[in-house]
């Protein structure tokens, strides 16, 4: 293994890509090629050993661990007013969420109220973050299928929201905004003009959205019929969110088990029966618009009062065993946090949806061809730092 | 020497080194590159010719058909980088003396057979002669032959399609 | 008036003046040898930057304004960087091939310059059968992007290379076939007889509905057969990293780049010719008026005003659609393109035998 | 389904499970002989219908191992959570990776983290560690690694 104290001198003792490794693989006529760790469609550091006969791909089997930081030992180290902040480089794209699962986690073992302004500030802020990771995520597709640019227009507006989290958190992409008990600070004054001006100017941009892609014909094609995944399947391979929901599986946390305030919002779960790229797809465009109406209904109602509850300065969460789970842009993100009494965890775990969703790779591509791969790729919507944690 | 003259002998030599090298290669993919080379330089001496009808063909044809229908096959079939064994000793004269012999026979005859300058008037290759030299019924014309060989081509693209139909269900 | 027309003959008559027949012809050779690799060093600079500004445009970016005025010496400053860049061959790669690959991709978009008419009787080599010419030394273009993704000794090469065989191979055809529809109406192979036949309007006014689907056709097989978006397959990033040419740096890896936009231009210059007149002003029938006011405007305009507006679709094409998949991509060309073109041959032949266009 | 009903029902179902009430979800103690045919019944039986096996972790408590998984069913919406105590030395469940497919990739996960092997697991090779990690499995509380880890 290679250590920041070692120089690798000799080039040949770095091992080879485990090309011999794949199991099930490499019979006659078979290609194995690696896709990633460095990979214009991997996003990331995820490494793909793929089987192919011809474009036909008979297996794939995904290597992780290149962007592993061992996330849930570290926790194990730090108290609970700093380990929140650990979690905003898990899933980068849905930093306010993640920071959300693990206060809500600490609140929940420390029975802290957390004050309505809070709340309701917690959960415009999770919304805007989806709207800018399904953003990203489309503009991203879009350039895995081969269109380069949808990438510059969702960047266009993605970046008015990193003005506003900007302005309140002092934060582009790793906010850091939520601690135990609330938020770190008060929103910004001009936070709600803010808001409402990217309402307005979204809503248009939506539907522009739809043009430029969704109703083209080589991109329906591309997606339709594509990755398939069915809903048995689904459940068993633990897919959430719209990776699981484009297969008509009812797994919206925000309405199985609201957390904050949703349960006071108005607000359709988005479910599509596809079952295929295109209703992943889908569902995602059309999660913005629910996540637009969401926005809407609370943004002129931000109670007064504080945006932080009266907490210890330290904080002990009692012996026991707590679990939360929210709904982040890629599905079921699930804390769970073992406490010995002390001000540190003795044990936490994430429950990451890209880690189950990415399980799920394999069943679904079987059989199709190399080009769909990026397509799946593209809709399941894989955060490697989420997976690698 | 005349620039023209020079042109023929390079394209001459271009055309018979890469036939040599074609055959002695041992990298098949290579050959086949030499092969083409060699093809070009024929179609070369065709535009020489000033027959670039028939010059178009030859790269159509053998170029755009044939290499690249060899080239296909080598990829399905042979790894990258190998080289081909050492053939035999016995072969290897074996298959010298089949292309002696029949070096042997094209210069017998050119040998037996002089070269005497027609005396009929020039007729100028264009396109639409060779169109109607080629779909003429009358004397000279070329009507029988050209659609024999499209009924061969065809029974080869029906042969093929049959053949490429058939394997697929011994697969799974 | 001023016209390339002058130059050419100018020079023609000074040289066989001052030399001897063989020598002049040596010297107009060299010059029509610098000329074209001139000219592909200025479109090379020209097409590069204007694809660049063609999608910043469309992607609401500025695109390169940095280097020079405008930006416009960027591909300059990029080609010299490549210049320096260190070439490396790969370790287990056909050193040969690998090499001579690069070299055969520019020869050949090199000898499709031959007989392009750039202006009125400016022109290489006016071949009698011009536009076989130019369709059959095209396919010797596949070629060296097989032998690129051979000699690469690269997985991702050998299948870029793969899906790029079977792409130029089918796509060669449809773009055939609706050649031969401007050839069946001119009767002509010859470029220049082609352009004097539409000296009373473009074929694709006078032409009638097959003219303008073998057109739309041209448009998709070129497209197809340049290998550019939305036909990328062979070099299709998120898939292949970057398909017959992952392995190529420096200026081998530009070399190619080079003959991809040549190869556009050329292309883009045939179906000007073909179904826009090439050099030949706006005309609307025998309205002598008109016409000649047209004629004001230089020959050499009109024909590069037409290549460039057709450069500037395929780049549309490029920023906005989406990547077609390999079966797709076969599907549409020997399940709709080949059929439709054929019968739009049929259609045209009776046409030019009926005398039934304009 | 309320957590006295699912006690009752499970108390049917394996008689020697060991029950837990005082977290949110009702917590379930099997021995891992017991746990794989276990497992099958909360899967199929109609009544629980456990379909999603939402998280699937291990603790290490320094005297022994203990495999969490917390399982919800997706037609009832209806939470418990399975412990499993597991000897140190040398720690052996049955894999469920046929029951949860998800399970696969998240005992290859456990495998190299805790070390626990998995009987029956169809792959069970390093998922996150690099190829040939030797030794021992970073995430037990006993893991030293003087050169990357920072002690506070």
């Amino acid at each position: 293994m290679f250590r920041e104290t070692e120089i690798v001198k000799d080039v040949s003792s770095i091992p080879p890509f485990p090309q011999d490794a794949v199991q099930g693989g490499g019979g006659a006529g078979d290609l194995i090629i690696n896709v990633g760790p460095q990979h214009p469609a991997t996003h990331g550091v995820l490494h793909l050993v793929i089987t192919l006969n011809g474009e036909t791909i008979k297996k794939v089997e995904p290597h992780l661990g290149y962007i592993h930081r061992s996330i849930e030992k570290m926790c194990e180290s730090l108290t609970y007013r700093q380990f929140i902040y650990v979690t905003s480089r898990m899933d980068y794209l849905s930093a306010h969420i993640n920071n959300h699962a693990c206060a809500l986690c600490v609140e929940k073992g420390m029975q802290i109220e957390v004050p309505d302004r809070a709340q309701v500030i917690r959960v415009i802020m999770d919304e805007l973050t989806r709207i800018a990771s399904h953003e990203l995520w489309w503009g991203a597709m879009a350039m895995d299928i081969g269109a380069f640019t949808p990438f510059f227009h969702a960047f266009r507006e993605r970046e008015k929201i990193n003005e506003i989290m900007e302005e309140t958190c002092g934060a582009r992409l790793t906010m850091n905004y939520y601690v135990p008990g609330g938020l770190r600070a008060d929103m910004h004054p001009d936070f709600q003009k803010k808001v409402k001006e990217f309402i307005v100017l979204f809503k248009r941009k939506i539907d522009e959205y739809d043009e430029l892609v969704t109703g083209n014909i080589i991109f329906i094609n591309r997606m339709k019929g594509v990755g398939m995944l069915s809903k048995e399947d689904a459940v068993s391979f633990g897919c959430s969110g719209p990776a699981a929901r484009g297969s008509g599986v009812h797994c919206d946390i925000r309405k199985l088990y609201p957390y904050a305030v949703y349960d006071k919002v108005e607000f359709d779960e988005i479910l599509e029966t596809g079952c295929d790229s295109l209703a992943r797809y889908m569902v995602r465009i059309r999660e913005m618009k629910q996540s637009v109406r969401i926005i809407e209904q609370l943004i002129d109602h931000i109670p007064e009062g504080d945006f932080q509850a009266k907490t210890k300065a330290v904080l002990k969460l009692p012996k026991g065993e707590f679990y939360t789970r929210v709904e982040t842009a890629r599905g079921e993100l699930g804390v769970y946090i073992v406490s010995e009494g002390a001000t540190t965890p003795y044990r936490i775990k994430f429950r990451s949806p890209g880690f189950s969703n990415l399980s799920a790779l394999d069943s679904m591509a079987r059989g199709s061809k190399l080009g769909d791969l990026v397509a799946m790729m593209g809709t399941l919507d894989l955060v490697i730092p989420d997976i690698d944690r | 020497m005349s620039g023209s003259t020079i042109i023929f002998y390079l394209l001459a030599a271009l055309t018979l080194v890469s036939a040599v090298l074609a055959v002695t290669t041992r990298m098949i993919f290579r050959a086949a590159i030499y092969l083409l080379f060699s093809l070009i330089g024929i179609a070369g001496i065709y535009f020489w010719l000033q027959y670039e009808f028939i010059a178009a063909v030859q790269i159509v044809v053998y170029v755009g058909g044939i290499v690249v229908l060899i080239i296909f096959s080598i990829f399905l079939t042979q790894q990258a980088g190998d080289e081909l064994p050492k053939q035999k000793m016995g072969r290897q004269l074996f298959s010298a003396l089949a292309a002696f012999c029949g070096l042997a026979l094209v210069l017998l005859q050119i040998a037996q057979h002089a070269f005497v300058e027609t005396g009929g008037e020039v007729v100028a290759p264009t396109v639409a002669n060779i169109g109607n030299q080629m779909l003429g019924v009358n004397d000279g014309g070329y009507a029988l032959p050209f659609e024999v060989v499209s009924i061969l081509l065809l029974a080869a693209l029906v042969g093929c399609i049959v053949i490429a139909l058939k394997s697929k269900p011994e697969q799974t | 008036m001023w016209s390339l027309t002058n130059i050419s003959t100018g020079i023609h008559d000074w040289l066989i003046q001052t030399f001897n027949p063989t020598w002049a012809l040596i010297i107009e050779m060299v010059i029509a040898g610098i000329a074209v690799i001139g000219l592909f060093a200025v479109l090379g600079l020209v097409l590069v930057l204007m694809e660049r500004r063609v999608a910043a445009w469309m992607q609401i970016r500025l695109g390169p304004n940095r280097v020079g005025p405008f930006g416009l010496l960027q591909s300059a400053a990029d080609t010299v960087k490549l210049l320096v860049k260190e070439g490396m061959t790969p370790d287990g790669a056909d050193k040969f091939l690998f090499n001579l690959a690069p070299f055969i991709a520019m020869m050949v978009a090199m000898l499709l310059m031959v007989p392009i008419a750039f202006a009125k009787d400016f022109q290489l080599w006016d071949l009698n059968i011009g536009v076989l010419y130019v369709s059959a030394v095209s396919s010797i273009m596949v070629i060296s992007i097989l032998m690129a993704g051979w000699a690469s000794n690269n997985k991702y090469s050998l299948m870029g290379a793969m899906r790029s065989g079977a792409q130029i191979v089918s796509y060669e055809l449809s773009a055939g076939l609706s050649i031969l529809t401007i050839v069946v109406l001119t009767g002509s192979l010859n470029i220049n007889d082609i352009i004097i036949a539409q000296a009373d309007g473009w074929w694709i006014f006078k032409g009638h509905i097959p003219v303008i689907i073998s057109f739309v056709i041209f448009i998709i097989a070129v497209t197809a057969e340049t290998n550019r978006a939305p036909f990328d397959l062979a070099e299709a990033e998120s898939e292949l990293t970057s398909g017959f040419h992952t392995e190529y740096s420096g200026m081998k890896f530009a070399l190619f780049f080079l003959a991809e936009y040549i190869n556009v231009f050329i292309v883009c210059a045939i179906g000007a010719t073909l179904f826009l007149g090439g050099w030949m002003p706006f005309h609307i029938g025998n309205w002598e008026s008109f016409n000649h006011v047209m004629d004001y405007i230089p020959s050499s305009i009109w024909f590069f005003g037409k290549t460039f507006f057709l450069i500037f679709v395929i780049m549309w094409f490029r920023w906005t659609f989406p990547r077609l998949r390999i079966d797709q991509l076969l599907n549409l060309e020997w399940r709709y393109l080949l059929p439709i073109s054929m019968f739009n041959l049929l259609l045209a032949t009776a046409i030019a035998i009926l005398g039934w266009h304009f | 389904m309320e957590k006295e009903e699912l006690k009752t029902k499970i108390a049917e179902l394996l008689p020697a499970a060991t029950f837990e009430e005082s977290g949110e979800w009702l917590n379930i103690l099997v021995t891992p002989a017991d746990w794989l045919s276990f497992a099958g019944q909360l899967r199929h039986d109609e009544r629980l219908l456990f379909d999603y096996l939402f998280c699937l972790t291990c603790i290490d408590f320094k005297t022994n191992l203990t495999m969490v998984y917390h399982l919800s069913s997706t037609t009832f919406r209806h939470n418990i959570v399975i412990k499993s105590v597991l000897d140190r030395a040398r720690p052996e469940i049955e894999s469920v990776s046929h029951i949860w497919k998800t399970a696969e990739f998240h005992e290859r996960e456990v495998y190299e983290m805790f070390g626990v092997d998995f009987l029956n697991h169809p792959d069970l090779r390093l998922l996150i560690l690099p190829d040939g990690w030797e030794g021992k499995n970073p995430m037990r509380k006993d893991f030293e690694d003087p050169v990357n880890m920072i002690k506070l």
